[in-house]
């Protein structure tokens, strides 16, 4: 028979709050420290215990971390998805499935389908720690996947070891339950599909991290000392990850924190904390997702117009409203690119990887500073909360750019300070830090109208000054944002533009397609810089992929890069999973 | 905010002109935190002035424009005075609201403010109305008093210093605009406060008088019978000006005819006790009779600062050498994610 | 709200089969309001259910399959109840919400619903903590209790039930998720009262619990040495039930081993008195024994739509008919525009 | 001499709360009433008293509607900008001004300029009514106008006396302040100027009042219910006005109100009484400026969502944050376009003129219900406070399409009822009203996913779904709306687009410029149909005019009606004062 090794993607559907998470992750490390290229992802209900949940390993000997549509082995522990599941498979594929809650009928079985029915309930009786039975029945489909697929038992041992680190109970606990599994496997299953894990070594140098994690990672090297925010899922986990390493990172001898860290009452209060602490001089950030962008927009205007450096990270999730608040979409591209009422404009940031999140983290805090303004960091929840396979992360010595600043010194040397005054022509002007012990350090900062020097004015033309060099500021940053990365031939006339986690399924259709006449950008920040005009002005045809159903970021290219809209089109997947090569491929090519 | 006294001038702690309407409550006010400065010597460079949006939250320009200050948007400053007060613990903070900025819009996040104990002043000028968009009611109007339109409030009052001592206020005292050596005797020991210090100061409205007993409110205006839907005639007001003794009840007359009735705390009045104090403002409210002075004060809570384990160093003033974890917790990380 | 008493069956108040953990206390509350509407014989056609987004704003759809009902967004269900009960004024309206979603999100709308005293029910399905986002501290969270992360909380907890007598509510009450009779008693009398009724019920989060006594939250799963930060388990718990007899003090032993201590207040308290109920929720909370029960209650003040004096029919009923003013004000409009 | 008869513009300035607005509106009635083509536009601080205010009255035979750049005539009443009023007059203008409080040096007076020193304070010891002193010193001005210029005597009184109505006391005393102007100028200045009122007869069938007031009659007779609001300037005077007519028109016989009206805490409340209320049944109506639609965003992506019929009325002013509070922008446009986090769009309305106010805010009632959806009624701080001359207002008969209801009978009749069911294939599906008394009546509405039966789900499938049935429904509304209003020859081939108060000064422009190949397109409604498409393919260039700096509403075509972007160009202005003739045909002949 055939072997398919380490290309192949499995589904596990289980209940959310049984613990099938652990067991997931413990399957997933295992494949990772096998040296075998795995991307997982979770699908999980907005709900604590007893909805559905599904994890799914792909398996690539690229080490993709994007997903196939169609899955090839299903292990199915929920027999209230069981159904649904079951249909969703293709013929020829696997079924693992717990046999004594799930019966499935003839007529469901696709031809060609392997079955291998795993009696949960009656193994479970074998489980000695009869309080933690629910939890530890899913190591028996880890214990099975072992046996069929090729786990390394050692290596399993070792992760199982690892995550419970000194707690040897609940260590004893997951090995037997393992083993129960895998006797059963040995036992019972006869292996009669082609799929098989090989040891490889394509994760050498590389990790296992939530983008969330590096992001707030990033966020301590990047000098924040101010974190305001209120929960809200997929953004929690940045927020409780930056405490975390605060905890850790940022006492000084003395046990003080060299941070504050608020929960606030509502997104309104920690853009508002944010703001205000921004203003004072520090680093401050908040994490939220688009419902609390929504709350912060009118906040948002008064950083935009009183010039207050502020970081608003957006991990975002499915809406409009409250969506599908534990599922995946680029969807907060428009309202971040305009937020607030009255003319408005703020920088973005897109990470596409952990490294990236890490990175750019750090340099989002350069680029409120530098620009006095809000800047928004935009991940989602794929990139945010699934474990990603990426490179180790880098310590580059920190260099803070605090952009344009005057203490006492810088006051006695210039002649006429004025908050708003632009001196250096770039629209970028000096301001001083509250507190300055300086009879001119003082000004006073407001959201209604202000002249040059930071007085109260409702002079037409004052504003319009004002108004016009905040267009001049933001053309000054569209000289400083990260450029975007290109790949393909320069000669290329069909052109993809895609962002953030779509970078991976692009990047893997453009493996697959091989066609040389295809290039793509990967954007990274708004305002565009000159490159990515450039890029569209070089092709003949050009396709923005995104993940929301408006096309939001070919809305932004066409009226902020205007005179090349008749070559621009969408590609647009919405449903909230992971975005993947499948959908891109067949929607490029029926395009094309 | 422990200040020494330094050689400051008075002129140090004024500011720019005031705008406001000739009379304003308001203006009095800001005089009184002039002077309170001023008496306190404190560094007027490191003070800073926050506030919402309305009338009274204009009058942070009108005081110390040697102090940093922010007008911010309507019924928020509270979240941005929180946020400047844990970037730099060193800065005196007083954050100026109004009734509508702190009762109405910005309800919770007063509430949220006081219970945090965020280590600042928190003025209420509170005038039972919203004078910059012309006189509807706000949520601290007394029931049945009537508006700019004429319609009674239908709705019970809200009291900012109940409120503030059910969420955890430590410092909650009411005053009057009118008399001044309250307002700066308080004001004194709210600068000093390590803490939230809730002042709520009663400051009519001289062009929107909503206050209890207000029926005859624009009674001015009506004895001339000007159209009262017209209003945009500001007459020039006095400053109304009262001195009262502890324990001292007394009824004062306001712009409009109308009276308002305050009661100053007597002398052996324990401000220690929250249910007491609850109780008093609770008798205070159905006898129309306003009570004035320190209310409630719990000197040993911790302030947000101290709750939060900030560094004595100012947040903003961390550079890169005492913020940098350098490269150890990246390679302990990178090694532990594997 | 004055149903007679009509033919319905309880599976008549039923709703979808619950989506929260097992043994959550909310559940627990969902089945008070059933039995207590089923017991009123309320048309449950007639109900409209409006909540807030939390896994206690969940439930509304575990209940009255036949009402409408609204799962707004987190912390503003106050407001669409008001303007959905003054849409329709006929309709029986049940607000549900959680401590976050009414304590902190919430507070400014919260305050001011119980301000109008719109007629409704107003739960707060109290767990002191954001079940739905795992468990992190809300403001009712109790002053050193601790939570998933293992921190202590370091603010005051604020207590719903005082701030809303504070600001005008008209029916103010505490209950326990684990005692069916007292709920249903309070549940009762509250669908009955025309004003808001707020109803505090203690309600403990089986997963996320950080009560009072909550140091040794998670004790369940420590014991089996879980990991901490992965609790992505949730083990299946047993509802709690207890029954109190008036003026009795039990001390009720939660999910995670910790207890909590309740005192059902006497048959001979008045509840008629502001400053009195205020007094007692201090020293309850200082005493760390919730008094449980109707701890305020003010039957004359007018209910919102009283005061707003709306007509009888529901305003969404009048027709072209009823509703326009015909060609007459327009003419003289037209002739005073001049 | 040569006299200039019936077609210049005066400014007053003065000092706010000093009365003054009350001597500008006897002033311009009193035009009104002499049948002379008057507009008047009031320049106010966001203040309560003592800060410069300014009012400004253009004649013209045509009645236009909007000012000119400069003034003819200056009435200086405030010492404090009377220096920079005077430096901004030309040479040959008439200055009269308060004489005992300022002083001009000589050279601030320009070349011929006739000045008219009017000795106020002087002459405010002759009133008798010693506490009006203040407010009637503004009536000499108006007497002295009177005499100048040739104000009709009677016509003056007879405003006076209609002003105050019953009240004789004020009748007395303004007459005599008049007076007192009146006598002084006759005695004392000698006409050198050419301006002159002379009678005319343009104000037949025309009425003089406020866009805000007009929206209010038209919610009123829209059938509105429920009105939530939270006061922000410039929306607070159509709340007023509303409950002001909801008083006096809309009581039962028993004295008890056929509505309600709640002042709310803030816009975030405001917005969740109107989708209550909205949901519940009853045409619900909020009212505020940008700051409350910023605070209202994440509640009307609910609305969109949960598809809960809603009227925001946004009296726009000038942004961002709270930037000038009392000057007129349309800078809300892309906002209320996409208000709120993830895809979502939504119907607006521009009225331009005070019929347009009436009827259209009739209209938005309509289109909310037919629609199930938050309806943007767009007007600005010009169409809403200044005093407009316009015709009429028309009754008719209301027919107020609620849209899509069933009721019990209704319910009897369909089969298979589901909320979010598109049965008729339009995106548009039946609602049943909270309290239907029928065993299948009641529904659960959420902002999170939902299925056709309106349960909650997690699907991508049937969030898709869902997501693309509301893109048709919007794509239905593109139908539905107010056609654009067209002016010009059918084959001229330079387009003007504009919208809401832009319309008055493009009209003026294109009566100047009679240049036969510019036709104009007035915009009154987002989506735009079919007609706004035609009318730019069949252009060469289109300009489009408004009042923002970032050509929002350029924006908004350009990715809403693809593929004529490059014909697009903006003329923008965005000072805060109401827009000029003069500024669009000097910008527009600089582009042509
Ligand atoms: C978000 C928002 N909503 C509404 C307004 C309009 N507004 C300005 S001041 C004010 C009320 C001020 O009342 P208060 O705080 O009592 O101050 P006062 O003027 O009475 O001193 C309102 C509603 C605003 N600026 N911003
Ligand atoms: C605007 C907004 N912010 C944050 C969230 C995330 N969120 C969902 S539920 C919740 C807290 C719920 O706590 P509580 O009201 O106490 O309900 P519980 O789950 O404890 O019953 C939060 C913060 C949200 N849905 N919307
Ligand atoms: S309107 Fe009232 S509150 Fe505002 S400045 Fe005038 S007197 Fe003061
Ligand atoms: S997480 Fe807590 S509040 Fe939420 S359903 Fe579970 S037990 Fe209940
Ligand atoms: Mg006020
Ligand atoms: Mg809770």
């Amino acid at each position: 028979m055939d072997k398919i090794v380490n290309d192949f993607s499995i589904r596990v559907a289980t209940v959310n709050g049984t613990g099938s998470q652990s067991s997931n992750n413990i399957l997933f490390k295992s494949l990772f420290r096998m040296g075998v290229g795995a991307c997982g992802k979770n699908m999980f209900p907005s709900n604590i215990q007893g909805l559905p949940t599904w994890f799914q390993i792909r398996v690539s000997p690229q080490g993709y971390q994007c997903l196939r549509e169609n899955d090839d082995i299903a292990i199915l522990m929920n027999a209230v998805t069981a159904h649904d599941d079951i249909a969703s498979m293709r013929p020829g594929t696997t079924i693992m499935y717990s046999s004594d809650t799930i019966k499935f009928r003839d007529d469901e079985i696709k031809p060609g389908m392997v079955m291998y029915p795993l009696p949960v309930e009656e193994l479970a009786k074998k489980i000695t720690n009869v309080k933690l039975k629910q939890l530890l029945k899913n190591l028996f489909y880890v214990g099975a996947v072992q046996v069929l697929y090729g786990l390394d038992e050692s290596i399993v041992e070792g992760v199982i070891r690892d995550t419970f680190k000194s707690k040897q109970a609940a260590i004893d606990a997951n090995l037997e339950a393992l083993k129960i599994g895998v006797d059963y496997a040995k036992e019972h299953f006869k292996k009669t599909d082609k799929f098989v894990f090989e040891k490889g070594n394509v994760n050498n140098g590389k990790i296992i991290m939530e983008g969330n994690a590096a992001a707030a990672l990033g966020s301590l090297y990047g000098g924040c000392t101010v974190l305001a925010w209120y929960p809200i899922t997929p953004s929690s986990s940045l927020a409780e990850s930056l405490i975390g390493y605060f905890e850790k990172y940022r006492k000084d001898k003395d046990g003080k924190g060299k941070y504050a860290a608020i929960q606030a009452e509502d997104e309104l209060s920690s853009a508002g904390m944010v703001i205000g602490a921004g203003w004072a001089g520090a680093r401050s950030m908040t994490t939220t997702s688009g419902p609390g962008i929504s709350l912060m927009s009118e906040f948002i205007g008064l950083a935009y117009y009183a010039e207050v450096p502020s970081v608003f990270m957006n991990v975002q999730r499915v809406g409009p409203s409250t969506g599908l608040p534990t599922r995946t979409q680029q969807c907060d591209t428009l309202l971040c690119a305009f937020a607030s009422h009255g003319d408005t404009k703020h920088i973005m940031l897109f990470p596409s990887t952990i490294n990236e999140c890490f990175e750019m983290a750090q340099e989002t805090f350069n680029l409120a500073e530098r620009f006095q303004t809000p800047v928004f960091f935009m991940t989602d929840l794929d990139l945010g909360m699934n474990n990603w396979v990426d490179k180790e992360l880098t310590y580059t010595k920190p260099k803070y750019d605090r952009g344009k600043v005057l203490d006492k010194e810088g006051l006695d040397k210039v002649k006429d300070w004025g908050r708003y005054l632009d001196v250096d022509k770039d629209g970028i002007c000096y301001r001083t830090l509250p507190g300055t012990d300086h009879p001119k350090g003082a000004y006073f900062t407001r959201g209604s109208g202000h002249d040059e020097y930071a007085r109260y004015t409702e002079s037409p033309l004052a504003y319009t000054r004002n108004m016009d060099r905040l267009n001049r500021k933001f053309d000054t940053a569209k000289k400083e944002m990260p450029k975007g990365i290109v790949r393909g031939e320069a000669g290329a006339k069909i052109g993809l533009i895609a962002y953030g986690t779509s970078d991976h399924p692009v990047q893997e259709t453009l493996d697959r397609m091989k066609n040389p006449n295809i290039k793509y950008m990967r954007l990274r920040a708004f305002p565009f810089g000159e490159d990515v005009e450039a890029f569209i002005k070089s092709c003949d045809k050009v396709f923005i992929v995104e993940q929301n159903r408006d096309g939001q970021m070919r809305q932004l290219l066409e009226t902020q890069i205007r005179g090349y809209q008749d070559k621009m089109d969408s590609i647009l997947y919405y449903g909230g999973f992971p975005l993947s090569a499948d959908f891109i491929e067949r929607t490029l090519k029926g395009k094309l | 905010m422990s200040e020494t006294k330094l050689a400051y001038q008075k002129s140090d702690y004024t500011g720019k002109p005031s705008t406001l309407c000739k009379g304003c409550g308001h203006d009095s006010i800001t005089n009184a935190i002039i002077e309170s400065y001023f008496q306190l010597g404190v560094n007027p460079s490191s003070v800073i002035k926050l506030s919402g949006i309305g009338c009274s939250s204009k009058t942070p320009t009108y005081f110390i424009d040697k102090g940093h200050g922010f007008n911010s948007v309507h019924g928020r400053m509270p979240s941005v005075a929180t946020g400047a007060n844990v970037a730099n613990l060193k800065l005196p903070t007083i954050g100026i609201s109004g009734d509508g900025d702190t009762g109405s819009i910005g309800l919770g996040q007063f509430l949220h403010c006081a219970r945090r104990n965020v280590d600042m002043v928190y003025i209420i000028e509170n005038n039972g109305t919203y004078g910059l968009t012309k006189g509807q009611f706000s949520a601290t109007a007394d029931l049945g008093s009537k508006a700019k339109r004429g319609a009674a409030n239908p709705y019970p009052t809200l009291d900012a210093c109940a409120l503030a001592i059910d969420s955890g206020a430590t410092f909650v005292a009411r005053s009057f605009s009118g008399d001044r050596k309250q307002m700066i005797a308080l004001m004194k020991a709210a600068f000093s406060h390590k803490g939230i210090a809730v002042l709520d100061i009663i400051s009519p409205c001289v062009t929107f008088n909503n206050h209890e007993g207000s029926t005859k409110s624009y009674l001015f205006a009506k004895e001339n019978d000007v159209p009262l839907h017209e209003l945009n005639y500001v007459p020039e007001a006095e400053t109304i000006e009262v001195e009262m003794k502890e324990g001292e009840v007394r009824s004062i007359e306001l712009h409009d005819g109308s009276h308002l009735t305050l009661k100053k705390l007597d002398k052996d009045y324990n401000p220690g006790d929250k249910g007491e104090a609850l109780k008093l403002i609770n008798e205070s409210i159905a006898s129309k009779t306003l009570a004035t002075g320190l209310l409630y004060y719990q000197p040993d809570f911790p302030d947000h600062n101290t709750i939060l384990n900030i560094c004595s160093t100012p947040l903003v003033y961390l550079n890169e050498a005492e913020l940098d974890p350098g490269p150890d917790p990246i390679a302990k990380l990178n090694a532990s994610m594997k």
